[in-house]
């Protein structure tokens, strides 16, 4: 477990080409860590939505760092479709995984219990089977007549990567009720997390915090970093930023506004933190 | 179509429709929305009055009126156990067997639209029992003849595990139950102002008629009266803009 | 959710032949309702330690209340083997369902999920596997070549019934870190749970405390009872009560020590209780 | 056998047993053990103190030395993951392929003797990658040529996913390695006072027999001494009663 300087330290651990589990835009986003792996050009991100995303995929897809997109779901919510994601798409510049919610979370306990798959009712005639060939369909075994039943493959990302309220300097992490980010932790290789804020005291002495702590075994590294879901809102902590939010959607409904948002926040925000 | 503001009736379309939607829920045990479902959310809380607290009303992601404190696999587990009776799903295209899109127009992956995905449709269609199709816009854009992309199918195989499904649709022209033995849509009630010939040169697929057709019932004053009073009141929590912008609480 | 009265009352609410999954013996257990379920004379329950149990089981196998019994373990701890649960397994008068401590876990994890059946690792060649024929081996439909998986079916019991530090007049009940409390509720058709001690303020307006809370939604009912787990221990208020379980183990070698022990503390306590 | 109250040497037999368990445990990132364990936790306590803090040491419920928040799943899960290196177990019976029975002596399911049952070694043996099998009474009884039930089997048919496995087996008596390709114990170093045909005499396996047999070295002074201070203290916390009997702290 490493304690890093900032957000741009933990960006430089995550190299071109890794499959990143990444929290939905309420649970707890590592915005900060995401402007960092632009701004440092990483490329060919797989990422994996747990279970849906927002403003990190979007941005990321715009900024041509992301090769396959899995995720039940791409969306600005309030302010409407994700324009980058929703470009992307349609010029085939990213490669689709859709799927449903409880099959990315479904996956990745399977990846948290080290068992190959799990399986899971619902998906049966949707063209989202259709498109997965990596689900597979087996009669179920315990079904006394015909019971068909998807089988999905266990992801076991090889990071995972969110913000969080509070860690200790021994790494653990408390999370409270998004409890997905400890599902997320147990089934990933490695995991990343920005926090508001790393205490002195150990949070697994605290009675009422430890039950939700994550425990530095399955934590890689942390940074302290404030408003590290900034425009995003973390839970415990802060709002969604909605007006910084607004304007991005509509100055990214064209690539040239969108390029002009990232020149004017991307870019500028790693050369202060360059000063 | 009226808006709420140039109506002559003393309710707003949105009054209509918590109203048509209420009905819809009665006998649930516990009903489940999502945040940015201010219809559905406000009809499933003016369910629960009604009910005298017996339906239990979950509203995702809200501060007080959800139940979740496993994670996001919780609403999905609580599904699977057959402890949600009914919840809410929308489509960017629905068709005349259930089937909803959530994910675009053309084909794909290279939409000629793209929407945000299918969301928890592919499996909560499954498992709820009681599914409200619930789309504002009844337009041949929206009520296809067969869905671009089925995010979710209304009907299945004979064997496919399927406890939940399709219950009832309702948009701002009328309100249709879904019948799973023929595999397709009968329009109950047609809402005030509007007319069967409307709805059918707005809607792509075919549907039934019922015997009975009638026009929606009109949300009687005293649904009203509970609707702007305490109701609005439990709407603002979850959904303050909507609570604003009709009931300006 | 109903807040019953005392243990008695929960043991009343509990039939026989009901199929109940119950926590090991660090875990917090529902002791008074036992010696009630005891009082009140229960017959053929199928007891589910989850994963393991010990003065429990014990119990409710020397009093005849119990016909199959399924663990992974059934053991006294420091105390030493569990007597009447030897003796009645050397007679067959319980049926046994040998398990491994994953195995019942994950198979409440798949009633959680209300999914089938779920895969495990493991089993393959033991005994174990051999005397289950409820466990079943399939082919791996991921693997590359021959990979032989055990899946388990789902366990949805009955009941699940334990005893927890704290609730809240709504039903919520705090778990603290014994989170396999919260796969019981989930699992279970119904819940029953006394705890030490039911408070006015809400949990889940506890920001601290509501991660670790069970929500009123999966429990049927609830009684304070203080000292609900004596003689075992309860997390997070008092330590198991050794001396007693001591001289229990020492009095239970025999069926007429065994006899003994129980008129003088489970009649009696009801006696009391009664009072 | 010498108790540890009369014996000639400056060590107990826990003491040596912890140090030959302990080098048993060199290199591993993170070792787990029961509450019920004291020897091989103790042993895991001074591995970590030897590795300059770089060994893990998980203690099942115990206050201070567990991650686990995550139910009782955590620790299954944990293994499944590959995140631990180390674990013991034990058997009423062992036999010579490594195989381990915690359930009962005779036929299934009415045995002779009943013990508590197979835990988490039926998962456990699977996957962790260096199993310690300890068992402190070395004799016909618990050495067996076959055993009883299959709690957990030594070798897994080629095919089987395996990571895991035997990787010693330590006694009162001695210590033997698990040789996986010819599926059965080596008997690497016989612990102080005892001879190789004492340890024939006491086992109902056939082993095979280490090139460089020798014996079980003793524990050098400066590990005793920090074996009776800070380490004596370290393990005062999960196992109390041990810590108190062994070094009276």
């Amino acid at each position: 477990m490493i304690i890093y300087p900032d957000a741009e330290s933990i960006a430089q651990a995550i190299p071109d080409g890794a499959q990143i589990a990444i929290p939905a835009s309420r649970s707890g986003v590592a915005m900060a860590v995401t402007r960092a792996l632009i701004s440092q050009g990483r490329r060919n991100l797989h990422l994996i939505a747990a279970p849906t995303s927002g403003f990190q995929a979007e941005m990321l897809i715009g900024a041509g760092c992301v090769s396959i997109m899995e995720s039940a779901g791409v969306t600005m919510d309030e302010q409407g479709q994700a324009p980058c994601f929703v470009r992307a798409v349609k010029t085939s510049t990213i490669e689709l995984r859709d799927s449903t919610c409880p099959a990315i979370i479904s996956a990745l306990q399977a990846g948290e219990k080290g068992i190959p798959f799990i399986p899971m009712r619902g998906l049966l005639g949707s063209d989202l089977l259709r498109y997965r060939p990596d689900y597979k369909v087996i009669d179920n075994p315990f079904g006394e007549e015909d019971d068909p039943i998807v089988l999905l493959p266990a992801i076991v990302p090889d990071v995972a990567l969110f913000n969080a309220p509070l860690a200790d300097r021994n790494g653990n992490v408390w999370v409270g009720s998004t409890r997905e980010l400890m599902t997320l932790a147990h089934a990933a290789k490695k995991t990343y997390v920005t926090v508001e804020k790393i205490i002195d005291d150990d949070l697994y002495k605290d009675k009422l915090r430890a039950p939700a702590t994550i425990p530095n075994l399955y934590i890689s590294g942390i940074a302290e970093v404030e408003k590290g879901a900034w425009p995003l809102g973390q839970p415990y902590e802060y709002n969604i930023d909605e007006p910084h939010l607004e304007n991005y959607v509509r100055q990214a409904a064209t690539p040239e506004g969108f390029a002009e948002y990232m020149a004017s926040n991307v870019t500028m925000e790693n050369r202060n933190a360059a000063e | 179509m009226p808006q709420s503001n140039e109506t002559h009736y003393d309710f707003s379309q949105e009054e209509l429709l918590i109203c048509v939607i209420s009905r819809l829920l009665k006998g649930i045990e516990h009903v489940a929305c999502g945040v940015s479902s201010p219809i559905p959310g406000s009809a499933a809380l003016l369910q629960r009055k009604l009910s005298g607290g017996s339906t239990r009303v979950t509203i995702l992601l809200s501060e007080n009126l959800q139940f979740l404190n496993d994670g996001v696999t919780e609403l999905f587990d609580c599904a699977a156990q057959g402890r949600i009776g009914a919840f809410f799903l929308s489509g960017g295209q629905i068709d005349g067997k259930g089937n909803i899109n959530l994910v675009g127009v053309g084909d794909y992956p290279q939409h000629k639209a793209r929407w945000s995905g299918s969301f928890g449709s592919g499996f909560l269609y499954f498992v709820v029992p009681r599914v409200i199709l619930f789309r504002e816009e009844h337009t041949r854009r929206t009520m296809v003849e067969t869905v671009d992309f089925i995010s979710a199918p209304g009907l299945s195989e004979p064997g496919v595990y399927r406890p939940g499904g399709p219950y009832a649709l309702v948009t701002s022209l009328g309100h249709f139950s879904f019948d799973k033995k023929r595999g397709g849509f009968c329009l109950e009630t047609i809402h005030p102002d509007h007319s069967l010939e409307e709805i059918q040169d707005n809607t792509g697929f075919d549907f039934t008629i019922a015997d009975g057709l009638k026009e929606t019932p009109v949300p009687e004053p005293e649904l009203l009266e509970l609707l702007r009073g305490q109701i609005a009141e439990e709407v603002a929590d979850p959904y303050p803009k909507f609570a604003k912008v009709v009931w300006g609480v």
